[in-house]
């Protein structure tokens, strides 16, 4: 077989990549910020440019850390009040102390490891399946989090607590400021990268193909998962931090994010039952989805309809990239499901 | 001349741009068994599948009985009489055998599905097939590979069809069940119906079929009866190069040393009282019917259903194999039986599935052997659109090639092969069994599991039989003369006679 | 591990079972509870109570278990069974004369939704959650804009169909049940039925076979929102008007919460509606209990997702891992192995349950 | 807060159309807005006996001697800081009452948001048939109208609040002066406090609240005959995020000058979108939630914080204890409902001193044994 030079195969694996569903997602997110800056040029300034990065980073986060667990296989419905939780535990924590912030902050990464860690053990030792055991996760959290304060949050963040979400790098030449929120993404967003391209992240996508086949190759299924579930946790409690820092505490943080984060990574073309797909299209699905709020308010669209447009266009790109797969790859294994399928529990 | 009961012409198919039939031609007469042979990947698979209504050709005419046909869907495939036996598994797990049979055209009494009569029927099939042990009513998920196959067969037989083609249905089977198939095969013939069969165990080819046709890198390279042919020059045809002596004699610098692999007394709920040992450089091949429990053999060394009885030991020191993973860290490989639910992630790439294991159990040296993984692919002879396309839309020896590459590169110690060549042209077979040699040249111990008796007589350097879960005997180089072998080993596989396994 | 066991499993039914058993200890316990705090449980009251609470739930986890057994999902049936109160509320508009149209309309509607749902996940390939949860979005977006409230009004005539009770039992509820029983005759004794196992179990062998697997997904979509339809008509008749709000009652993931905890196999092919309802009843028992403890809102949704774990964790380990083909060496004293048993290989019993790790 | 008395509600939008208007009662509106200028009869240190233009009814009908009654009260949820504030008041004033040994057992089911749960949750409670009085704050106007009606049915005394029904067959209706009025508060105030042309942003919690839509009307009302421009109006769901992106957005195309709100949650990150985007502070209308009222405070800004009484979780248990006094109680209980302005802002603030964020500063237990320690560490 034909060994092609690293670059070439590198080249060669990200257009197949490209190729398979993911396409859609940069074709559309570059589509809606081309009308939107039609709309208002403004848009395009640096400074608006930072400030849509600001509100968009989280989701960002939030979605690979959904990348992960839906890449092997599974769901993380936890995230959305894993965000609040944090949040709100944040505010009760620190309640104004600035001496409080590192601390809590150290404590609630801890804490968004141990959910996933949870998540990840009941999905894979007690063989619940993940929607399942994360909606559970849900449940608690929401409840939990809400009895601990009397149902409503109390307390508040401290302002250091703020900064990674609410402030940037000032006086920067051209762009202004260039907030924390861009490059916590950033990076993070790299080690997405180059984590995907280590074993781990290899064993990871195949223990989401075939668990039995990583099985018997000696793969520890379990702990990939766990450890997927785990990430998932850590990249929720940042998104919380940055949350929390760019709007502050509301009862409501966090409310239905799980369900825009999964949008997020569907529309990056990332196929729901592991095994394939690419973390950055998961990013630019998120940003996609930002993008569209954007554009909604730009178009002065009425708020109760939009809601119709955002379904009927997510759903629309997702076909798109679904059926010019399966166009792409005809195969008898693209409609039937494989049989291994069925041993992922 | 007289319309043949199927022909088809200038048959033409491509897969996302590649082509991988070139204008096939094919006639069969009613009561004819027809032979169709190719190495892996030659397209007999899709050939039929185009025949069945799964595919549809680009190109070519199909006339049944004269009268052209197009089929869209097995279904009218099905219903126009021609029924497949399909190389992968068509089963539902979770659905009972008569489920399974009646799938799609489940009988109904007043519009409603009369489940008594399904089940009475399907029992009657299989009494007719002088099939015994199995139950109309029981889950296939129960059944052994064998009894999964037989079903497969029965279904495509109750749409009484005039052309049934068969996808290699022995791949799974072994001694018994074969010489089943062999008087289905025959009763078929009486019954006028025609049969496609493809395989690459020539020896059935000789044994059944009338005519054969022969297709290499999906063209056409003859079609005559099997009577004008001899073994060797249909595989020359097949390959398109002679092969000298189908097993290659171990290579001159073999020296079996000391012993590698030893379990004394190995036992779990499907095994008991296993004593085995294999030395480095040694080729050891474990015979036995099927379900007799050669699978927990290699499932047990390798910790995935462990021994919970008697002792391990590798190079002499006790072992724990709890786990595959612990296996592979003492430098066990297992190619597995079954290799697309247990071999390989289908949606991957053949080289991330070359490394999976590299990438799975993480050790020094990972990436270094990494590396070779194409080398070794070519070694085999694979035939592929390059390392980034996906095993699954690789022909089933092809993927077993890369099942084999995957446990090549990581250097193991000590290998176990469950049916390493199911479904593997002569030309590939060849070659892995060369491989096995060179292997063994390098001081590997190797445990050889098949269910092809010539394979495993004429690879191994002594045979281990298998029966109901215990060693019934072995055989020695000494007893492995190739004549008397095979009957030797069939009279421990069923019991008809008992040696002792010198400890 | 499940990946190491070999795939056999059991029929189907013993997990059922298994459901039913879980729903008794529940039931033993929340009685034990309550009357530690001097109630009773199975006091007239409480029994309205948990049978009415069922029933609803019961409607749309039943459709919900038709898709799920197709391999497919429902996440829009929260907001299908909103529209539908509303149109059946506007459409009777306070005239008992227009209650079957009403009713037409509504259902229809319904079916028209499920009939979209079905044809994005099979035609366009869209995966159902994101199909559904989309057609979901659609549809909120309709009702804000054109009912902002509630809006309609119902005659005291179908209201009945709310608050009517036999005995103890309300209407509603026998009704739930009735369609139960019918969900459970169609699955095993119609074609469609046993087409939508085949295509949750693999929908390539059941398209080889011959049968119409995309036309398969679609009637369980129609079912399922034609069910979430029914219970918005029994909103409809319990508010006496249409309701927008119901949307956002979590429905959709409560009712596949009770698919799995009936034991159906989340990833098609294995379960059935008899093990969905006992997971309603599951359900609807533990509301009930914590309401008559009057337990506080907050711990409430902690103990129902701690105990919805537990209870899947229970027997999901079990229906997942199949047991072993007849064990040749039992380390424990055998257990009768029953060859050529009616419905029974000689390889397989039902008795070798988990016997492996 | 998404509540509301549901007097205001008799309009049907059931037609499919959504204009505003649909939500728009005419009388109700002018109602209410005259009530806000009337003085209310009772002592002026007790606003949650206070009543606005009272009718009494005889309730001897009721009357219970022996005491500790098992009082039983239907709550739609405790799912925002209003209710919890609320919540946690009412259930402080039950505390002293059974102390003195006037209330029993008092048994709580919340509905969580959901109508059909709290249907069921009455049902329970008449089955039950041992409650003496049933208090039900509704989930929603409408749709729990038949479980009111069979409760009041039952015999037993039904106290309403908050949110009403549609009808009148609960012994009282407790409510503030409502929706309008609360918007109106508002809307009246930016028509003072800006320039002729000046530009407003309308931010909103949901649609389809009756409450919300009250308020949101009157607004429109007002704005209608005023010169500013209402730039659009966008639901946030209470959500800070939403809140200060959309915010955002609107300074990226040109100035604010004015933000009207229909519930304070998230004024706050509405604030907070100006000073990031380093523009002046707009004329701000909130509520009297303490995060709102100390940013005011810290930032100095114009600012009217209207109010949705929150003492009026007090009222339905003391209504409930007269009822089975026998004692006479107003069919419809308005309680006053009055915006803090700069002008007692100061006073407001010092009260509710060590309270957290989320508390509203009108809850009205100062007075209460478990005060501050109940309201402070929850
Ligand atoms: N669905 C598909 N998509 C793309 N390529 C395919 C597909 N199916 C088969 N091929 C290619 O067509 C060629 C013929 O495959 P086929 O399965 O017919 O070979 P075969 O003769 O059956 O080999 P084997 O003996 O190993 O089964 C192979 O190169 C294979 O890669
Ligand atoms: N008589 C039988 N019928 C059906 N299944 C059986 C029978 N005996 C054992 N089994 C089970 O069926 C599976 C297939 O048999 P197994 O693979 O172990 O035997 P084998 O000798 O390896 O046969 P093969 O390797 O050809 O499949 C095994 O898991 C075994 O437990
Ligand atoms: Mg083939
Ligand atoms: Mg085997």
């Amino acid at each position: 077989m034909t060994g092609g030079n690293g670059i070439a195969a590198r080249l060669r694996t990200i257009t197949e990549r490209v190729l398979s569903g993911s396409a859609t997602v940069f074709v559309l997110l570059g589509l809606i910020l081309v009308v939107i800056s039609v709309l208002n040029p403004k848009f395009l300034e640096p400074g608006s440019l930072m400030l849509f990065i600001k509100k968009a980073a989280p989701l960002v986060l939030l979605a690979i850390g959904q990348y992960f667990v839906i890449v092997s296989g599974e769901f993380d419905l936890s995230v959305g009040s894993l965000v609040g939780a944090q949040v709100v535990i944040a505010a009760l924590l620190i309640n104004g102390v600035e001496s409080a912030t590192v601390p809590v902050i150290l404590g609630m990464f801890v804490g968004g490891a141990l959910i996933g860690l949870v998540n990840g053990l009941v999905t894979t030792l007690l063989k619940v399946p993940s929607i399942i055991a994360t909606l559970g996760m849900m449940l608690v959290l929401y409840g939990a989090i809400r009895w601990l304060t009397g149902g409503a949050p109390t307390g508040a963040l401290s302002e250091s607590f703020r900064v990674a979400g609410r402030q940037g790098i000032d006086g920067v030449p051209v762009i202004g400021q260039i907030p924390w929120a861009l490059l916590i993404m950033v990076a993070l967003g790299i080690g997405a990268g180059f984590l995907m391209r280590s074993s781990w992240g290899r064993t990871l996508v195949a223990v989401g193909d075939n668990e039995r086949a990583a099985t018997f190759a000696g793969a520890r299924a379990w702990w990939v998962k766990t450890s997927a579930f785990i990430l998932s946790g850590l990249l929720a409690t940042a998104a919380g931090i940055l949350l929390g820092g760019y709007a502050g505490v509301t009862a409501q943080v966090g409310q239905g994010l799980e369900f825009t984060a999964i949008t997020a990574v569907v529309l990056g073309g990332v196929v729901l039952g592991g095994g394939r797909g690419w973390v950055v299209a998961a990013m630019a699905g998120a940003l996609t989805v930002e993008a569209l709020f954007r554009l909604f308010t730009q178009l002065n669209l009425p708020s109760t309809i939009r809601p119709t447009a955002q379904g009927l266009i997510i759903i629309a790109a997702v076909a798109y990239a679904a059926v010019d797969r399966a166009r792409r790859q005809r195969t008898p294994t693209t409609i039937g499901t494989p049989r291994h399928s069925d041993v992922a529990s | 001349m007289t319309a043949a009961l199927l022909s088809m012409t200038d048959i033409q198919k491509s897969f996302l741009g590649v082509q991988v039939l070139h204008g096939i031609d094919l006639r069969i007469e009613a009561g004819e068994v027809h032979a169709l042979v190719g190495e892996n990947g030659a397209g007999k698979s899709t050939l039929m599948k185009i025949l069945a209504g799964v595919h549809r050709a680009d190109t070519g005419r199909i006339e049944l009985d004269g009268a052209p046909v197009a089929f869209d869907h097995p279904l009218q495939a099905q219903r126009a009489g021609v029924s497949t036996v399909f190389q992968e598994f068509n089963l539902l797990p979770d659905r009972t055998v008569a489920e399974n049979v009646y799938l799609g055209r489940e009988p109904r009494r007043r519009g409603v599905v009369d489940t008594r009569r399904m089940v009475l029927d399907t029992d009657a099939l299989l009494a007719d097939l002088g099939i015994e042990g199995l139950s109309a009513r029981s889950r296939v998920r129960s059944l052994s590979v064998a009894q999964q196959q037989i079903v497969e067969i029965v279904k495509a037989l109750s749409y009484d069809a005039r052309i049934i083609s068969m996808d290699e249905p022995t791949a799974a089977l072994a001694g018994r069940e074969v010489t089943l198939l062999y008087d289905l095969v025959e009763r078929l013939k009486q019954r006028g119906v025609a049969i496609l069969y493809v395989s690459h165990r020539l020896k059935e080819i000789f044994d059944l079929c009338d005519r054969v046709t022969v297709l290499k890198d999906g063209r056409l390279v003859e079609s005559c009866d099997i009577a004008d042919l001899t073994p060797d020059e249909l595989v020359r045809k097949m390959v398109g190069r002679p092969l000298s002596g189908l097993f290659p004699p171990p290579l001159p610098d073999t020296q079996v040393g000391t012993e590698r692999l030893v379990v004394s007394g190995g036992g779990n709920d499907q095994l008991d009282g296993i004593d085995l040992s294999v030395r480095s450089g040694e080729i050891v091949g474990l015979a036995g019917l099927q379900g007799s429990g050669r699978t927990e053999i290699a499932h047990a060394l390798f910790g995935i259903a462990p021994f919970t009885r008697g002792t391990v030991e590798l190079d002499g020191r006790p072992i724990r194999l709890r786990s595959p993973r612990a296996a592979v860290r003492h430098g066990l490989a297992l190619v597995t039986e079954d290799r697309k639910t247990e071999g390989l992630a289908l949606n991957q790439s053949i080289a991330s599935n070359a490394r999976l294991v590299l990438d799975a159990v993480r050790s020094i040296g990972s990436s270094r052997r990494a590396r070779r993984a194409p080398e070794i692919l070519s070694s085999l002879e694979l035939v592929s659109r390059g390392p980034h396309q996906e095993v699954r839309f690789l022909s089933g020896g092809n993927q077993q090639k890369v099942v084999l590459a995957k446990w090549l590169v990581t250097e193991p110690g000590v290998m176990v092969l469950d049916e390493p060549t199911r479904g593997i042209d002569v030309g590939a077979k060849h070659a892995v069994y060369s491989l096995i040699r060179e292997l063994a040249a390098d001081g590997m111990a190797i445990l050889f599991i098949s269910s092809e008796l010539s394979e495993v007589i004429g690879m191994s350097d002594r045979v281990l039989v298998m029966r109901d879960g215990r060693l019934a005997g072995q055989l020695d180089p000494a007893q492995l003369s190739p004549d008397s072998a095979e009957s030797a080993v069939m009279a421990l596989a069923t019991g008809s006679t008992e040696t002792d396994v010198p400890r | 591990m499940n990946a190491l066991t070999p795939s056999r499993r059991s029929p189907g039914m013993s997990t059922t079972t298994i459901v039913y058993l879980a729903l008794v200890a529940i039931l033993v316990i929340g009685a034990v509870l309550v009357s530690m705090s001097g109630r009773n449980l199975f006091s007239n009251a409480n029994i309205v109570d948990l049978l009415t609470r069922s029933s609803l739930l019961g409607f749309i986890a039943i459709g919900q278990t038709l898709v799920i057994l197709c391999r497919s999902l429902d996440l829009s049936v929260g907001y299908v069974m909103a529209l539908s109160s509303l149109i059946a509320a506007t459409t009777m508009d306070g005239q008992v004369s227009r209650i079957p149209i009403a009713m037409a309309a509504a259902l229809g509607v319904a079916a028209v939704i499920g009939l979209v749902n079905g044809v994005v996940v099979t035609k366009l390939k869209v995966n159902a959650f994101i199909a559904t949860l989309g057609m979901g979005l659609i549809i909120k977006g309709y009702l804000d804009t054109n009912y902002a409230g509630p809006a309609g009004d119902v005659p005291e005539a179908f209201q009945s169909f709310g608050y009517t009770r036999i005995g103890p039992i309300p209407l509603s509820t026998i009704v739930m049940f009735a369609v139960a029983a019918a969900g459970i005759w169609f699955l095993h004794r119609s074609r469609t039925g046993h087409h939508m196992y085949a295509v949750g179990g693999d929908a390539e062998v059941a398209r080889m076979s011959g049968v119409r697997t995309d036309r398969t997904v679609i009637t369980a979509h129609v079912l399922c929102a034609l069910l979430a339809g029914v219970a918005g008509l029994l909103i409809a008749s319990r508010f006496g008007t249409g309701s927008a709000g119901v949307y956002d009652d979590g429905y959709d993931l409560e009712s596949i919460a009770a698919v799995v905890l009936g034991g159906t196999y989340l990833l098609g092919g294995r379960g059935g509606i008899g093990g969905t309802v006992g997971g309603v009843l599951i359900l609807a028992t533990l509301d009930s209990v914590f309401n008559t403890l009057s337990v506080d809102p907050f711990i409430k949704d902690v103990l129902r997702g701690t105990i919805i774990i537990a209870a899947v964790a229970v027997y999901a380990r079990r229906s997942l891992s199949g047991a072993p083909t007849r064990r040749r060496f039992p380390e424990r004293p055998p257990e009768p192995d029953i060859p050529g048993q009616p419905g029974d290989t000689p390889t397989h019993s039902e008795t070798g349950a988990g016997g492996r790790p | 807060t998404t509540d509301s008395p549901g007097a205001d509600d008799q309009a049907d939008p059931g037609d499919g159309q959504s204009s505003d208007q649909e939500w728009f009662v005419q009388a109700d509106y002018d109602r209410e807005l005259a009530q806000r200028s009337i003085q209310p009869e009772g002592d002026p240190d007790q606003p949650w006996l206070q009543a606005i233009e009272p009718d009494w009814v005889d309730t001897s009908g009721f009357l219970n001697e022996e005491g500790d009654a098992t009082v039983c009260f239907s709550n739609a949820s405790v799912s925002n800081p209003w209710r919890v504030t609320g919540w946690l008041t009412m259930q402080q004033q039950v505390e002293v009452l059974q102390e003195s040994g006037d209330i029993g057992e008092f048994r709580v089911s919340d509905a969580a948001d959901n109508d059909n749960q709290q249907i069921s949750d009455i049902q329970a409670f008449v089955d039950a048939g041992d409650c003496d009085v049933i208090i039900i704050s509704p989930s929603t106007t409408a749709t729990l109208t038949p479980a009111v009606q069979t409760a009041c049915d039952s015999g037993v005394p039904v106290v309403v609040f908050d949110r009403g029904v549609n009808t009148d067959c609960a012994v009282t209706f407790i409510h503030p002066i409502g929706g309008y009025a609360y918007g109106a508060d508002g809307a009246e105030f930016l028509v003072e406090n800006l320039e002729p042309g000046s530009k407003v942003l309308a931010l909103r919690i949901l649609p389809g609240v009756d409450v919300l839509e009250n308020r949101w009307a009157a607004a429109q009302q007002i704005f209608a005959g005023s010169e500013l421009e209402i730039l659009g109006n966008e639901f946030t769901e209470g959500d800070g995020a939403k809140i200060k992106d959309i915010v955002t957005q609107y300074l990226e195309r040109g100035d604010v000058d004015g933000i009207w709100m229909d519930a304070g949650d998230g004024a706050v990150a509405a604030l907070e979108a100006f000073e990031d985007f380093g523009v002046d502070y707009p004329v701000m209308v909130g509520e009297d939630e303490l995060s709102f009222l100390r940013k005011w405070k810290e930032t100095g800004i114009t600012a009217i914080a209207p109010v949705y009484s929150n003492f009026q979780w007090r009222t339905p248990i003391l209504a409930a204890m007269d009822i089975l006094a026998g004692e006479q109680v107003p069919a419809e209980w308005v309680l006053p409902q009055s915006p803090i302005t700069s002008a007692d802002l100061d006073e407001y603030l010092e009260r509710n001193e060590d309270m957290p964020s989320l508390h509203y500063a009108k809850f009205g237990g100062e007075d209460l044994p478990g005060f501050p320690d109940a309201w402070r560490d929850r």
